[in-house]
């Protein structure tokens, strides 16, 4: 019987990772679910790379400010401390490794550490990056949150990406449903598994050598 | 004296000519200058070329410049959004052509053009097909594509503030793209809220200096600020809440 | 709780070891981080690597840190000043090694590597023997030569004021260097004259955001300040005016 | 005869060539004076590349400011409407081309347009650049201000600098004492000559082919 903890359980998890006095960018989607489990009583920063750095939590809907978005368009606040700057200061922020964490969703991962996570390469699909490139390289570690598997129940833990890149070799560490993965140079290791997940378990869903 | 002050966003936009390159500010629609591009909608030029963030949103704004056939090439980094219908359908239909520029390469090639730098390395998007074709190169054991300087003949920015030397404020994150912008088009147009006497702008926090820009255009205050402050009401779009006045009585209770 | 206040300037820069790159802030004296820069003298850490516009005033700070044969190699853009006479001396006896960037290519350096830029073309110094030996590309019809980012493992600057997120404001043209160079180091160290409460600086005008901070220490206001408004009395270097008063008096009649 | 117009004066001519409205880097030294004959009823804005447009005149000696400062060193002041900003900022907006005017002096200048101001090459000075280079490149003008002879006679406009090249092809006009010099594809021509001056005394005097 293989253990998945919840999405909720999965933003937990990540953020129990992250120190106080870190500066850290969570990815639109799912890794923004992390800042609802940062502990209250911790100041840790977040940077949304439309501009801010000490961004809060969502406005009551009668203070939405329409000039305070974070990266995913959606109203936020700014807190006490916070800054503005331009998109050319923002993202020479992240470019230049002074991000402590980032958090991103992925399609796949690969042993290498490449990520894929802006596009599934399809034909008729209207591209769009965004900021997801410079994310992947943009901090000192740079954390994936996602399902191990698909819905089709494919890994997106792989040996090579088939969807097109977002970054080469840029992935510290994954945390899934299933477990958490470190990427080192020789691959894939397994850094905590969930409930009775084993190795064995994880190598025979991923179809991958995983050290434990 | 210097007056960079302009009547109103016609008259501002009135020089714009067919075939030219525009960039636009705004990350979504905070800092898009919004009554810049209704009045470049009702001037008429086309065969545009739009360096934005994003490829308008709804019906309005870029989306409306888009939709009128006005646009041949949008360079961006986020053309897909959950209100992008217009630019979904043109693209679709093959007829805008789209380039695609990660959103900090974009940043730093329009910053490039501004500051007078041939050609830069940049370790984001290589190895990744939005980079086929650059020229790799590593340094320090990192890759790196070399990028070129992004230009404009126009550029449209929306600030909070202005003075009649072109010296310009901005609000939150709605300063994103309109500071680099300004510095990187041939002529610099400004949308502001209102104008400041000389010299009531503090120079240390004066973000665009007037040397960037051309022109500045009082618009009006946005409907969420009163006298300067925020007073809320409206939703992320800028639109009226439904019944906000209700609403923030029973937030008082 | 995030607080980067450290007590003293001592304590600031007591970690810094032999052999470190130091990029020092300041345009002669404004700027300059006179108090951290007296800690390090100090300290005692040698073989250091300094970067800095100039190469020390007078027979104090930086000048003092080289006239104790602290400094193995100076990069910077203009060590020759009426009152450099340490430097001259130590540079004629060949005692400290010189690499003379043009200003703006300091700037930019600097600036690239806190950017995370792998390198840039530059059309500053192009066929000039300060460009001998590097590529030199031609685009788009200008000729440019490459240049590459300069880091340090520290960073000394001034500001004005501070808080604990060390988010940091500088004053007038005292600002220089110092934003660009807290971007670039592993470590920076800022002199501030006094801190405020989170929050109470602008965060429309902070123009170091504390992620580039590492330390904030206060030193006291410079003699040209009272409760933050300038009061004058000083000349250039900030040395009192021999009879400040008096003439001052003579001007208010 | 030959006129030779003083240094106020030529200061006070290069001055009538600013229009209002201008942003203008004005370099260290002779190209200072210049300031003291812009008209006073008009707006030309001075950059100074330590970090401020906006400049104003010197201060009182009571009312020094040894945190607003020129490229000299030397206390200014600033006016309304002036702004402040970092020096990648500032050099940025001279190298992208965004001055009207610079002026600067100069040992040098070849028909080409080249431009040596920044050392003598000699082996025992000490080497300084500052600015210079990037001034010489940074503006749509490049004004030069100098003598047109040095003080042993010997002609500042040159066929080629032998002196350690400033900027290539850099220079727009030079104003000298004896006339003032645009910098054309095809060399030097002598767009006014002051007093009596001829092209033909200007051609003995520079060993020059000039045209009038």
């Amino acid at each position: 019987m293989t253990t998945r903890i919840t999405r909720a359980q999965l933003a937990a998890r990540v953020a129990m990772d992250i120190p106080e006095g870190s500066y850290v960018n969570l990815g639109i989607g799912v890794p923004t679910l992390v800042a609802d489990y940062l502990p209250a009583d911790q100041e840790i920063i977040l940077h949304t790379e439309n501009g801010l750095l000490g961004m809060g939590a969502a406005p009551h809907e009668t203070q939405v400010d329409p000039d305070l978005l974070n990266a995913g368009k959606q109203p936020v606040t700014e807190l006490p401390g916070a800054a503005f700057f331009h998109h050319a200061d923002s993202f020479g922020m992240m470019r230049g490794g002074h991000l402590d964490v980032c958090v991103l969703g992925a399609f796949q991962v690969s042993q290498a550490g490449d990520l894929a996570n802006w596009s599934t390469g399809g034909a008729d699909a209207i591209p769009a990056v965004g900021g997801a490139m410079d994310l992947a390289i943009g901090a000192k570690a740079v954390y994936v949150m996602t399902d191990l598997l698909t819905k089709s129940g494919e890994s997106k833990l792989v040996s090579a990406c088939t969807y097109p890149l977002t970054g080469m070799a840029c992935v510290t560490r994954v945390y899934t449903d299933h477990a958490i993965f470190d990427v080192r140079p020789d691959g894939f290791v397994v850094r905590e598994a969930f409930g009775d997940n084993t190795v064995a378990l994880l190598a025979a869903l991923t179809g991958l050598e995983l050290k434990g | 004296m210097i007056d960079k002050t302009v009547a109103d966003a016609a008259t501002a936009v009135a020089g714009i000519p067919d075939g030219s390159t525009i960039m636009v500010g705004g990350f979504g629609r905070a800092g898009q200058p919004a009554e810049l591009i209704d009045a470049l909608i009702e001037q008429g030029a086309g065969d545009l070329t739009i360096v934005s963030n994003n490829a308008g949103n709804g019906d309005t704004g870029l989306a409306a410049l888009l939709a009128g056939g006005r646009v041949r090439k949008i360079v961006c980094s986020f053309p897909r959004q959950h209100d992008s219908w217009v630019f979904d359908r043109l693209y679709r239909a093959g007829r805008i052509e789209l380039e695609l520029v990660p959103q900090g390469n974009l940043a730093e090639r329009i910053r490039a053009a501004g500051a007078g730098i041939g050609a830069f390395f940049s370790p984001t998007g290589v190895g990744t097909e939005l980079s086929a074709g650059k020229e790799v190169r590593e340094i320090d054991g990192r890759l790196y594509a070399l990028e070129y300087p992004i230009w404009a003949d126009f550029a449209l920015v929306s600030g909070l503030r202005g003075d009649r030397w072109g010296n310009i404020v901005y609000r939150k994150t709605a300063r994103n793209f309109g500071p680099i912008m300004a510095t990187a088009a041939q002529t610099t147009i400004v949308q502001v809220d209102d104008m400041a006497t000389l010299g009531a702008l503090d120079p240390e926090s004066i973000v665009t200096p007037g040397i960037f820009v051309d022109a500045v255009v009082a618009v009006g205050s946005r409907s969420w600020l009163r006298d300067g402050a925020f007073v809320g009401g409206v939703d992320a779009d800028g639109m009226p809440l439904p019944d906000a006045a209700a609403t923030r009585a029973e937030v008082d209770r």
